[in-house]
Order: structure tokens, then sequence, then C-alpha cells
């Protein structure tokens, strides 16, 4: 604290900054190393997502996913908790998300109209989702609450469990009988249209993108994140568990409800991605489909400082690097897609693990200044 | 003369903004026992520390019989014949005890043939300074009085000549102290040099043969302990103390509002820190609980708040019994209001707003917001009303908890848990690390509480606070009440008491 | 289910868990020391991308297993830094270097080899093949016992040098100064600090042991179980192994069983696929979760305890 | 106009087998034409899709999906772009706008079958297939009447891969697997698993035991140790696609059995010397019986079922 006080705007706009710059300037050498400019590289991967408005639409469709898991591991920062779960807590959403549809949707939409029968099923494919994301974050909180177990590892053990369950459940629940591609048939009462369909429907001409209402969702679950966490009660408890567990007994807080209350509200945002993403994008459950979000929120709430504003900011920065990221693959035979798992690697390695690197000489030069 | 066994020149450290040893010089004669004592944070820990070679000082020399040192590490102290025994102790839980004596001095690549030879060095050691260990026990097994015989078992093993203590007595039980101090005197009188911090002057008194005095990062004093007494030491320890007497009028104590009845309290190793306790607080009345630090004051204050469960015991509040409560928020809600003793750890979260710190524990109270929402503007509202009330300063809600002084933060609690108008106040440390100004303002107000018709319990290591606040005194030693007494009480009945010496007992 | 091939089973578990065992040594050395490694994982890619390449580029699966390790070392560096001069989340770090590992062995694999990231077939002379020791054909081929044999005598060098380093783990572990003192300082490293011993440096020799470790277990993967490196071909082994080391409580022997057991329910897996044991329809997945839902199981105190050591994970430093 | 577009299946353009295949025909294309092709792999199970509709989007046709877990996103892509051409190998899609190509890769399989079962000393043959679906039942099952008809008493072991994509792309696995089927005495293992095939071609080379290849000729992966393939010419396939562009497009279904050349076993130098002059001789013969309608081999995809096991 004492040791290199700085201000605000260099801890939350100046730090992350040069950290983030590193870490793509490393990722410019490992362009370099492949025998590739990197100044081009980096070029095609910011500015041709960008200069187009389906690039643009892809950019938020990603972003969409991210914000989800970035609020997902960011809340539960927010309790000193690190959620590395949400890459199965968001898999296993997809049972919420994909169930109501399946289930029920065929029998409201044969009851009602359409337009009535098809926003009731995607609510409760909405509320699903998230309760069994909640579900599956409320069990390690309440592993590490109640049963001391480390949520860190409880969190990686359950992400691996849910890869063996999910892919039970689709093949032999899900998939239908004959059919080869493993995966659940179309989920057409559950159906959110993305926003070239909508267009569509309103006689305007979109690019093609998995971009879909979705997003709104993500927006309002950000709101939602912020709210809670600086204007209610329950979000007040969160941060002070977080910040100092003897004063939160003090102050007649209970940490093991608290922790259990979070894991599961982290969960259930992570759940939420599967509504977006199995509902807005595939619109049938499909095996794998979280690809990594999970990890990549952990990138997004680093990098957002576990911010809801922040993390929408660096939601979109990623949205743009996957974007971008195959843009790259298109362009350069000899740049793999993968490099945009490099960049990801980099940005947790600086803007997580070694964020306090240059804080001490900005605080040098900082002292000198004043 | 013979040359000391340690001169520290010049000894200056900063830990950022603390500067915690000042231009210090100090010089240990060979062969003696040499006390240092001070308030809490004096600097004794740090200085002693860089004599060890744990932190370096930014300036200073040291001299070793004579010789210029460099300290750079523990081993250079070690090679130089330093040994310490810290405040906390360095042993390495599920170790063996020979393995603890033997880490840093393993000789060689294997450790049979150190571990060999701790084992007949060990019994040779206890042999001689009856310092009895089974060399095979696990340190997690051990009593802390054994923790600390292996701690200096280790030092001497490593062939200490000057043996460093960091308060050795302040966990241990009046007949381990003694033991310790036979322990020395036999070191001393084998040729040893002995450097024992303490804050307790009857142990200063009783077994050194020097002492320095620290205060506020400097060496202010040195004595031959012949030729001085306690009220000397008193003085140089704390300064130019104005004996603090508040203005007050007798109390007028109404109904029963707090009865603790036979409240026992276990650690994990299943010791009663706190024994069979039983008193009663009063409306309108202040008790004061005096106690050298560590005697199961802050066990009892964790007990009668809510924080943990009694083990056996009765805890009435307002006539129902809630000592099986472990939730500070429903003693809160019942009227008892608590500033704790550790402002840093409890009283306010320092990473929060002096805003959001000034509602800790009072989250849900009515005013501050309908349902699950926080009023944010009701809080500041509120907080602001509470510092000018308190001339907390900056008077900014918005300012992190962590950039008040200490003073200003202990003020935002007092305002926090006062404000909340309780029936009753369990107060700790009030003023530890506070101002003169501070001090007299917090006095005022915690009688001001009173006079209006509040029950308050206070606990407090500070005889003079105590004794100019409270209406009733009891005494703690070892987790029991020793005795209690009127606010006339002297000084030295109450010193004896601390002590342990009980004329009811006797 | 067909018991005839019991030694195939039995022979394939060794296969599966010497990996596993190179990687729970290494987890092992790490966190005794008070580092916690979530990157095995990566480490492990790393190691096997390297091993492989090298190995078909200079013909020598030794040449390989030498990379391995120092590109391995090198990530073991990165995570030391992090964690023991910076005293960052030592998670966070573990995350980064398995990502970091995974996309970049695709990366320059694809840059290099074109083939997607995928590396080069290796022929025999690149890769380690199983030993062939005098006596040994007569051995595995005896009539009825030879498949029992084959368990134990057919394998490669990597293989027996991964049983070996169990014993010299928990030798050194408990009877050298190294060991004393690596132990000490993932406990309370407060305690070696003021008996006079670096901290820092104990905990880079120990996640330099790691690092080696690592590297072993990924050349083992690419130039001994198989002939080339493929994208994630570490499938999850370095958190099993993790997995393992809770699971062996940190320690040695018991991480050898650990390890043992979780190979032994991967090979049953890879048998399974689809087959019937006694009548009933077992879903292989149930055998490759069981590892983890054990480990759950086991730490939620339900079935004995696990702790790790006291220091574990916790950045040492001498400021308040 | 954007020339044609491709996009790869998961285990990726150089698994050795059916995508690298594929690979290699659009590379023929372009070095013949001089024409160049777009491409993407998948890397996992969601991107299908997004690939396809992004090759659409930028207006490449005919665009070419690998496999069949591509046919969904095909079929949603194609109703969406009526005026691109789509192709799809090994699936059947309902746009008019698309081709759909499948291979009788039952017929070819009963020929290698038929090698497995003249060339395996022990009566007792291996096969490793890859995910767990009717496609690669359907190979199986040719594979094993091939066996039965030329040893009645013969055996086949066979054993899936996974459920999943990742059991196209796991060589240790499939090792493994091949080492369990070597233990109960295989002597030939056929391996229909895309890039999982590597380890089970490897395992049986490291044993001394012969494999069998599959989608392109793998013969040269092992010289003298692989005894043929079952190759299916999805490269041809592609080619002719590419080449015929849009303007001489074919929609509709085109199956290719061994009549049109679609599927064949592979014979070269590398496997001269293991296929012996009687060998030949017999499946040449049960290639003409089939060709001529003679032989009838069951297609386990018409009913799930296969006649034998
Ligand atoms: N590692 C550290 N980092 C920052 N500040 C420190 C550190 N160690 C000590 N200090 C500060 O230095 C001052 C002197 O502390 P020190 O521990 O030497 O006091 P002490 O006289 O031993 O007190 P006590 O009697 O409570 O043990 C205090 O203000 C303390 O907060
Ligand atoms: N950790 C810290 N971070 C930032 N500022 C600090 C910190 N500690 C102290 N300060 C600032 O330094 C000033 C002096 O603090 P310090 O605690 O030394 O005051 P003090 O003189 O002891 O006052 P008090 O008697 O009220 O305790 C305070 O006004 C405070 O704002
Ligand atoms: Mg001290
Ligand atoms: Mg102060």
């Amino acid at each position: 604290m004492q040791r290199g006080e700085l201000p605000t705007w260099v801890d939350v706009g100046l730090i992350p900054l040069i950290n983030l710059t590193i870490a793509f300037i490393v990722a410019g050498l490992v362009v370099l190393i492949i025998g590739e400019n990197p100044f081009q590289a980096i070029w095609i991967l910011l500015s041709t997502p960008l200069s187009s408005l389906s690039g643009w639409f892809n950019i938020i469709y990603y972003a969409t996913n991210f914000i989800f898991t970035g609020l997902c591991v960011a809340v539960a920062f927010h309790a000193g908790l690190f959620n590395i779960g949400g890459e199965g807590q968001a898999y296993i959403g997809g049972l919420g998300a994909a169930t109501p549809g399946l289930l029920i949707g065929g029998v409201l939409a044969s009851a009602l109209p359409f337009w009535v029968s098809q926003p009731i099923t995607l609510l409760l494919c909405l509320i699903a989702s998230f309760a069994i994301g909640a579900l599956w974050g409320w069990f390690p909180g309440y592993l590490q609450a109640k049963r001391g177990s480390h949520i860190v590892i409880t969190t990686i053990m359950l992400n691996y469990i849910t890869s063996s369950v999910m892919v039970y459940m689709i093949n032999m629940v899900f998939r239908p009988v004959g059919k080869m591609a493993v995966e659940s048939r179309a989920i057409d009462d559950a159906y959110i249209m993305n926003a070239r369909e909508i267009g569509r429907v309103i006689g305007l001409k979109l690019p093609a993108s998995p971009l879909n209402p979705g997003l709104f969702v993500a927006l309002a679950a950000a709101w939602g994140v912020w709210y809670l966490l600086w204007r209610t009660k329950l979000g007040y408890e969160i941060r002070a568990v977080g910040a100092n567990m003897d004063a939160s007994i003090y102050a007649g807080i209970n940490p093991s409800r608290i922790i259990m209350i979070t894991m599961a509200i982290s969960g259930g945002l992570a759940g939420l991605m599967a509504f977006h993403e199995v509902l807005g994008a595939q619109h049938r459950l499909v095996l794998e489909y979280v690809q990594g979000a999970g990890f990549v929120g952990i990138a997004v709430a680093l990098m957002g400082r576990s911010h809801p504003l922040g993390i929408v900011l660096a939601a979109l920065l990623f949205g743009l690097l996957y974007q971008g990221g195959t843009e790259l693959s298109f362009a350069n035979q000899n740049i793999n897609r993968d490099m945009v798992v490099v960049i990801q690697g980099l940005v947790i390695l600086f803007m997580g693990a070694l964020e306090q690197t240059f804080r001490p000489y900005l605080a040098a030069v900082f002292a000198k200044v004043e | 003369m013979t040359t000391p066994a340690i001169e520290l020149i010049g000894i200056d450290k900063r830990f950022g903004a603390v500067h915690a040893n000042i231009d210090v010089n100090l010089t240990i004669a060979q062969g003696s026992i040499h006390g240092i004592i001070g308030e809490n944070g004096a600097g004794k820990s740090t200085l002693m520390s860089i004599l060890f070679g744990f932190y370096h000082a930014d300036k200073g020399e040291i001299k070793v019989k004579g010789q210029p040192v460099r300290i750079k590490s523990s081993t250079d102290a070690i090679s130089h014949g330093i040994g310490m025994v810290h405040q906390h102790f360095m042993l390495v839980e599920p170790f063996t005890v020979l393995e603890n004596v033997i880490l840093g001095a393993e000789g060689g690549a294997l450790i049979g043939p150190a571990l060999a030879k701790a084992r007949a060095s060990l019994k040779h050691l206890s042999d001689e300074y009856e310092l009895d260990v089974d060399p095979d026990a696990l340190i997690a097994d051990l009593p802390v009085g054994l923790q600390q015989r292996v701690e200096i078992l280790k030092a001497l093993y490593k062939g200490a000549e000057v043996l460093i203590l960091d308060e050795p007595t302040g966990v241990l039980t009046p007949a381990e102290a003694d033991h310790l101090f036979r322990i020395l005197k036999t070191l001393r009188d084998e040729g040893k040099t002995v450097i024992l911090i303490t804050h307790k002057l009857r142990e200063i008194m009783a077994i050194t043969d020097q002492v320095s005095v620290m205060r506020r990062g400097e060496v202010v004093a040195n004595f031959a302990t012949k030729d001085t007494n306690v009220e000397q030491l008193a003085e140089a320890m704390v300064g130019r103390r104005v004996l603090l007497r508040v203005d007050k009028t007798p109390a007028k104590p109404g109904d029963v509002l707090l009865d603790v009845r036979n409240v026992t309290w276990r650690d994990k190793n299943k010791v009663a820190r706190v024994d069979n306790v039983s008193f009663t607080v009063r409306k309108g009345e202040i008790v004061g609980i005096a106690g050298v630090s560590g005697n199961g004051q802050s066990e009892l204050l964790d007990v009668i708040t809510g924080i943990t469960k009694a083990a056996s015991g009765e805890v009435f509040f307002k006539g129902e019994d809630v000592a099986a409560i472990d939730d500070a928020g429903e003693l809160r809600r019942r009227g008892m209001a608590h500033v704790p003793e550790d402002r840093h750890h409890r009283g306010l979260i320092t990473s929060f707003s002096a805003a959001e710190s000034a509602i800790l524990g009072y989250q849900y109270a009515p005013d501050l917001g309908k349902g699950f929402r926080l009023d944010r503007d009701a809080v500041i509202k509120r907080v602001r009303r509470e510092m000018e009330e308190f001339d907390v300063r900056p008077p900014d809600p918005f300012l992190k908890s962590a950039k008040f002084s200490g003073g200003n933060q202990q003020k935002i609690i007092l305002a926090r848990e006062i404000g909340s108008n309780p029936d009753l106040l369990v107060i700790g440390q009030p003023t530890r690390g506070v101002d003169i100004g501070a001090i007299e303002f917090i006095h005022r107000r915690i009688i001001a509480l009173r006079d209006a018709g509040k029950a308050i319990l206070l606990v407090s290591v500070e005889l003079d606070e105590i004794r100019s606040l409270s209406d009733r005194i009891l005494v703690m030693f070892a987790g029991r009440v020793m005795g209690e007494r009127g606010p006339d009480a002297t000084e030295g009945d109450l010193g004896l008491l601390m002590a342990g010496v009980s004329k009811e007992a006797a | 289910m067909d018991f005839s091939i019991l030694p195939e089973i039995l022979s394939s578990t060794i296969r599966m868990s010497v990996p596993l065992i190179l990687a729970c040594l290494a987890g092992l050395w790490s966190e005794r020391s008070g580092v916690v490694d979530i990157g095995l994982e990566g480490k492990m890619l790393a190691g096997a991308f390297v091993a492989a390449s090298a190995a078909a580029t200079f013909h020598s699966p030794w040449i390989g297993l030498a990379l391995a390790i120092a590109v391995s070392i090198a990530f073991s560096l990165i995570h030391g830094y992090a964690a023991i001069n910076q005293r960052g989340n030592q998670v966070v770090s573990g995350v980064a270097i398995n990502m970091l590992a995974a996309g970049l062995a695709v990366v320059i694999g694809h840059s290099w080899f074109k083939q997607g990231g995928r590396t080069p077939q290796l022929d025999d002379a690149s890769r380690f093949l199983a030993i062939d020791f005098p006596g040994k054909d007569a051995l595995v081929n005896m009539e009825g016992l030879g498949p029992y044999m084959r368990i134990l005598f057919d394998h490669s060098i990597l293989t027996y040098a991964a049983l070996a380093l169990v014993p010299l783990s928990a030798w050194t572990l408990a009877k050298t100064r190294f060991g004393l003192r690596l132990r000490a300082v993932g406990e309370n490293p407060q305690a070696v600090d003021t008996a006079g011993i670096s901290v820092a440096k104990l905990r880079y020799q120990a996640v330099i042991i790691a690092g080696v470790l690592c590297g072993i277990a990924g050349a083992y993967l690419s130039t001994a179980l198989q002939t080339s490196f493929v994208r994630d071909m570490s499938g999850g082994r370095g958190f099993l192994a993790l997995t393992a080391l809770i699971f062996a409580n940190w320690r040695a022997w018991p991480a050898l069983w650990a390890c043992l057991l979780f190979g032994f329910l991967q090979a049953v897996a890879n048998f399974m696929q689809g087959a019937h044991f006694m009548g009933i329809d077992i879903p292989v997945q149930v055998f490759n979760s069981l590892p983890y839902v054990m480990t759950i199981v086991l730490l939620a105190g339900f079935i004995g305890k696990s702790v790790p050591p006291k220091a574990d994970g916790v950045p040492y430093t001498k400021d308040r | 106009d954007m020339g044609p577009a491709i996009v790869f299946d998961i285990g990726g353009k150089f698994d050795k087998s059916f995508n690298e295949s594929m690979f290699n025909g659009a590379e023929k294309f372009k070095k013949e034409t001089g024409k160049s092709y777009a491409e993407f792999e998948i890397a996992n199970e969601a991107q299908r899709e997004q690939a396809i509709r992004n090759f659409a989007d930028k207006g490449y046709s005919p665009i070419i999906a690998a496999g069949f877990a591509q046919a969904e996103a095909v079929t949603k892509v194609a109703k969406d772009y009526p005026d691109l051409k789509f192709a799809i190998i090994d699936m059947v899609v309902e746009p008019k706008n698309t081709e759909s190509i499948v291979f009788k890769e039952h017929e070819g399989s009963y020929l290698v079958g038929v090698l497995a079962a003249l060339a395996s000393k022990t009566g007792k043959v291996g096969f490793v297939g890859g995910m767990d679906i009717p496609l690669i039942h359907k190979f199986a099952c040719g594979y094993v009447q091939g066996v039965k008809a030329t040893k009645k008493d013969g055996t086949v072991f066979q054993n899936m891969t996974g459920d999943t994509g990742a059991a196209w792309n796991d060589p240790v696995k499939g090792g493994e697997i091949t080492k369990g089927q070597i233990a109960k005495g295989a002597d030939v293992v056929y391996a229909a698993a895309g890039a999982t095939g590597i380890g089970v071609l490897q395992a049986a080379a490291d044993a001394g035991k012969l494999s069998i290849g599959v989608d392109a000729n793998q013969n040269y992966l092992h010289p003298g140790k692989v005894l043929t393939s079952m190759v299916k010419h999805v490269d041809v396939a592609v080619y002719n696609i590419m080449k015929n562009g849009n303007d001489k497009f074919e929609p509709g279904i085109h199956a290719l059995g061994l009549a049109e050349g679609g599927v064949d076993y592979a014979m070269d130098d590398n496997n001269k010397s293991l296929v012996t002059d009687d060998m030949k001789k017999a499946v040449e013969a049960a290639k003409a019986d089939i060709i001529a309608g003679k032989t009838k081999i069951h297609d386990y995809m018409e009913d799930n079922k296969c006649p034998v096991e």
C-alpha cells in the first residue's frame, strides 16, 4: 500500500495499457520468430474485422460470450474466489438452455400461437441455463465453504467431469436416433433470430453473423452485476468477504453463505453464455460449444479489472482478437489461428500474474515527478 | 572494560512511510542480560531483525566483539554467533524437533549425520540448561513453552554466543516464564550474552543487567537495571504522557444488561483461553477489563460479541442467553455495538472507501435502503454526518479507508458504533495508537454514552485508560478474572492482579 | 469383457501412467516448495512439441529430450519469476502458461512443418523404443507368461527413468539437506529464511526440477508413446497428475500408486469404448471422470483427508 | 466470383487420411488450373457453420464441406445463399443448390477385408474406428463381410476410439487400442479413424503386425508393414467439383462405389511384397463380382445393422 501509492488513473489505465502493450510486443516477437511480419500481422488482425459490418457483427457476437464468462470470473473475484470452472459451468448450462426448448417448447407451440409460446419458452430456457450453471457454481462453493476443499481444484475437476457428462448426455440423451453428428435436434421452439434474420423481418439487409439479441442479455447481466456489487447489501457483503474475511465476520456476515451465493451467481452467469450460444448461434446442443470462452473470461476479467464496464470493453477487445485471428489465418496461411490463444495466454500472464512488474518503476517515476 | 559483544551504530530503517528505526545506537556488554523495552511499534523487533540479518538497515554499522561486520543475511548473523528467538516462532510444524534444529546447519548433503550429531548435542544442551524436549516429537504436537525451548536449542546448536529473545514471555505461563528466566541466567553465567525484548517492566527488573528504552524508533534511554526503577522506566517508555483524567460524575448504575456466567472458551488445542469467567455490566456504568495483552481478553470479547461461540457457560444480554449465537449481526441488531481491538483486520476494510467502511456491520440498517438495495445517497449522508460529529479528517467519504491515519480510522469506527445508538458498547483498545487530542475526545464520548444510560464494557491494556474511565475494574490473567476493584484502586494493586497475584486467593 | 487382454491392459496402464508419474512428481517438487503449479499441462505439451520437432529435425530422440527439458524449464522460470519474484497469482500464471504452450506449439509447429501444427512422423531411429536388453526376447515370448513379462520388460528407457524417479524423489526429500530445506520452505518459508537459507533460490530449484520432469513427460508422449506431436496431445494429463498429487497427499510413493490407478482407469477406458462389462453398458465417460470424482470426494473429506503444504501457493514476503 | 472454398473437419488437412486426401484434390486443382481456393480447418464442433457462412458471405462458390458432421451447417447456409453452390462429402443434404457425394465404403472395406483374411496367420484381424457413428460401422461391416467371406471362422475385433470429434485425432488412444487387439491375437488391423489411424498403423508396425490404411493411400507410412489402404477418392471428388465450378455444378446425390472408381484398395511398391499373386487374384475376383453385381455387400447404414459380427 504505502509502497508506491499511484494515482488511480495510473492504476486502472496506464498499468493495464503497459501490460497489454507488452503482451502484444511479445506476440509480435512470436510472429517474427515464425518468419512473418508482425506489423502486417497486427494490421490484418485489427483492421480487417473492423473494416466491414460483418466483421463488427462477429466481434460483438464473440464479445457477448466473453461478457458472460468475464462477469462469471469477476463476480467470484470480488468475493476473493478464483473460479476457473467457467468453462464447465457454461458447458453444463447448455442442458438448461436446450431442455426447455426441446421438451416443453413443442407442447407450448402446439397450444399457443408462436409469438406467445416462443417468448415463454425462451424465458424458461434463460432461467434454466442460469439455474443449471448456478448449481454447477454453487457446488464447488459449497465444497469450499463447508468442506474446505479449494475452489480452484474442484472447479478444474468439475470442468473435466462436465465434458464427460456432456458427451454422455448429448450422445445418449439428446442425439436423435440415426443422426451421425453428435448434437441434438434443432431447437426450433426456442429460436433466437440473429441480426440478419431480424433485419430481414424489418426489411433491412444485414450481413450474416451469429450476432443475436443475446447481446442484450449480456449487457443486462453486466449492468446487473454492477448493480448487485455496488448498490445492494448482498453485493456489499460479497465485496467485504473478498476484501477481508475477518472484518466480514465481525460485521455479522456469514462467509460460507456468501461464498456459496457468489459461486452460484458466478456459475449462473457462465450458464447464460450457453443460452446465448446454444439458442442464438448454434440452434441446437452441440459438443464443445464453449470453445474456451470460460478461460477467455479469466483474461477478460483481469483486463477489465473485474468491473462490468471494463469487462464489456475487454470482451470487445477479445472479440476483435478472435475475429481478427480468423481473418489472419485466412490471409496468411503461415500464421495459424492459434495465434489468438498465444495472445490470450500472454494477456493473462502480463495482466494477471505479472501485473505488478512495472509498478515499482512507475512508482519511482511518479515519486520523482512529485 | 571488556569489548562489548555487540555495538549498533547509527542504525536507520524505513518501511515506506514508517520510520521504524531512527539513528539507533546501542551497546550490549559481553556476558550480560540486556533488556529492551518499548511500546508496541517502537521498533524493537525491527532493530533486532536487522542485527539478525533478516532486514537490512538503510544506514548504520554493526560491530561484533569490536569488529565491524556486514550482516547481509541470517547466515552471516549465525556465523557471527548471533541467534534469535522470534516473536512469532520460526518452526516448521510437521517437522520433528531434530529436523528443526538442524535446518540450515546440516553440515553435509545428507541429513543423517547431522541428525545424529544434533541428537547428541541436544542431550548435552538439555542437561546443561534444563532444556528438556523430546528430540523426535513433532513441533505441531508441542505446547508453546516447549516450542520456545526448541527455538532456543536451535540457536544454541548453531553456536549462538549472543541470544536475542523477542517477547519470549508473551505466550508463556508464569511457571514457564520463570523456567525460561532460569535458563537465561544459566546462559549468562556460562558467558553468553542475552538480549531480551519485552514490554513487561517486572521482567526487566527481575533478570536484566542493563536496559535500553525505545520510543518511536529511537533509543531514548539506557540504564543499569540496579540503578533504575519501574517508574523511571515507564516514563521513559511512554514519554511525557500526561496522566489522563477525564472529568466524570459517579456512575448511576441501573439494571443488569449483560450477565456473563461461567463462560469458558477453548482454542483449537483445547486449551481454555477464557476460563470460567463471570461478571455483569449494568446500564449507565463502564466496566473495564484490565490485563496484560494475551490473557484472554480478546477471546472474551469475541464470545460476547458473537464472533465465536462459548464452549460452556451463559451470556445473558437483556435477559436472553446469547452464548450460542455466533452471528455478530444478530447481536448488533439486538443493540450490542462492538469496537474491535484490531482496527486494520476487523474494524474496517482498508480497500473500501470510508463511506463503505463506515457502515460495516450496519449494511442491513433500515435507513440505508429498502429490501436488498443499498441506498448510496443515504449512506453518504449518514457518513458525512458522522464524520462531522466525530471530527474525522479529512471528512471525505470517498477516500479509501487505508488512507486515513490510525486515529482517524478509529474515529470512523467509533462514530459508526456509537452512532448506532447501542444499549451496550463493547470496546477494545479504544485509543491504541491514537494521538492525545483524539484520546481525550474518544474518552469524552464514551463517558457521554454512559451518562446517557448505556452499558459499556471496556478492554484496554492501558492501565491509565482503564482507571480513568471505568466505574468497576476487572483484571484478567491467564483466562480468569483475578478480581474486581473500584476506580480508585491503586496501580500497585492492579499490577499485582495483572501479574497473577491475587490477595483473595492468597 | 475379455480377460485375455488383462496383461495388455496392465502394460497399457504402465504406458498411460508414465507421463502422469513424471508430471505428478513435477507437481510434487514444485508444491512441496510452496509453488502451486497449474501449468504442468502446458509444460508437458511444450516438451512434447519440442521433443518431436527436434527429434524429427536432428534424428535423435536424445536431442529431442534435451531440448524438451530446456524449453520446459524456460516455462518453469517464467512461472517462477511470476510466483517468486513478482508474487503474482500462481494459479493465473499457470493458466497463462497452459494457454501459451498450447498456442505456441501449434503456431510454431504449423509454420515449421506446414502440417497444421502436427510434426512429421518419426522413424525408429528418432524415437525412444522399448529397450532391447539381452534375453528379453526369450522372456517376453515365453509360453503363457510372456504377455505378463511384457508388462514390465517391454518399455523404453523413459519408463524406467520415470519409475526410478519415484524412489529417488522420495529419498531426496526425506534424506538429503536439499530435501529437508525444500520441505521446510513449503511449510514455513520464514523459518527457512531465518535459518539463513534463501527462500527464492530453493523455490527456483524446485520449479526447475518440475520443468525437467515435465520436459521428460512431454518427450515421452511424443517420442516414446507416439511418433509425432499433435495438438493438445497432453490431453489433460497435467491436471490428472495434479489430481493424483492431491490424492497422494503430496508424497512420492503414494503418488506412484495414484498415478498407476489413474493410468489403469485410462487404459480400461481405452479398451472399453463401446464394450460391455458383464452384460452392462458402462459409459466410457465413467472411467474418464472417475479420477476427478474420486478427488472431489476425497477433498471434501468424505474419505480420508488431504492436506497441502501449508505455504503452498502463498507468495513469500518479508514485508507485512 | 471468388472461386471455390473448402472447409476441413476436425483432424485437420494433414491427417494423412480423409481430410488430407481432400486437400490433395484441392491442391491438384490449384496446380492444374492455376486458380486458387480458400480453406479453413475446424478446431471444434461449434465452428462449422461460422466457417461455411464466412465463405458464403465472401461469395466463394462452390463451397465444399468435408465430412458428415457439417451437414446441418451446409443445409442451413445453403438455404440462406440460394445463388451459391455447396457440396458435402460423406453425407446427403437436401437443398437444391447442393451436391452430396457419398461413397460405398462397404465395398472398398469388403475388399480390404478379403486381403486381411488372406494375410492373417492367426485368423484374427482387428478394426479400429474413429468416432462411434453409423458411417464407421459401415466401414466395419463391409470389412467383416469381406473377412468372413474369405475365412468363415475368422474373428474380427472391433473398437471405436470415442464419441466425439476428438476421436478422429487421438493417435495415442488409437495405438493403445491396437496394442490391445494385437494382444488378443490380431495380426492385421484396419484403421478407419482419420488421424487416429496414424497411431494404429504405428502400433501395428512396432509390433511387427500388418495394418490397413484408410481414405488416402497410406501404404507409404510404414513401407512393407501396411498391407493396403482402402482408398476413397475424395481427392478426385473434390478435384471434380472444383474443376466443374459453378457452371458445370451437378446438384444431387452421387454415390461412388467400386464401379464408379470412388473406392478401391491400394497397391504400390510399398506393399508389393505383402500381397501375393494369389491374394491379388482373389481380391480382383471379388472386385469384379461386386462391380458385376454378383456379390451384394450389405450397407450398414440402410438398416443400422450388420448381418455378420
Ligand atoms: N515488514 C514491515 N513492513 C512494514 N512496516 C513494518 C514492518 N515491520 C515493522 N514495521 C513497522 O515498523 C514499526 C516498528 O515495528 P516493530 O515490529 O519493530 O515494533 P516493536 O517495537 O517490535 O513492536 P511490538 O512490541 O508490537 O512487537 C511499526 O510501525 C511497524 O508497523
Ligand atoms: N498506508 C497508507 N497509505 C496511504 N496513506 C497513508 C498510509 N498510512 C498513512 N497514510 C497517510 O499518512 C498520514 C500519516 O499517517 P500516520 O498513521 O502516520 O498518522 P499519525 O501521525 O500516526 O496519526 P494518528 O495519530 O491519527 O494515528 C495520514 O494522514 C494518512 O493519510
Ligand atoms: Mg515486536
Ligand atoms: Mg498513528
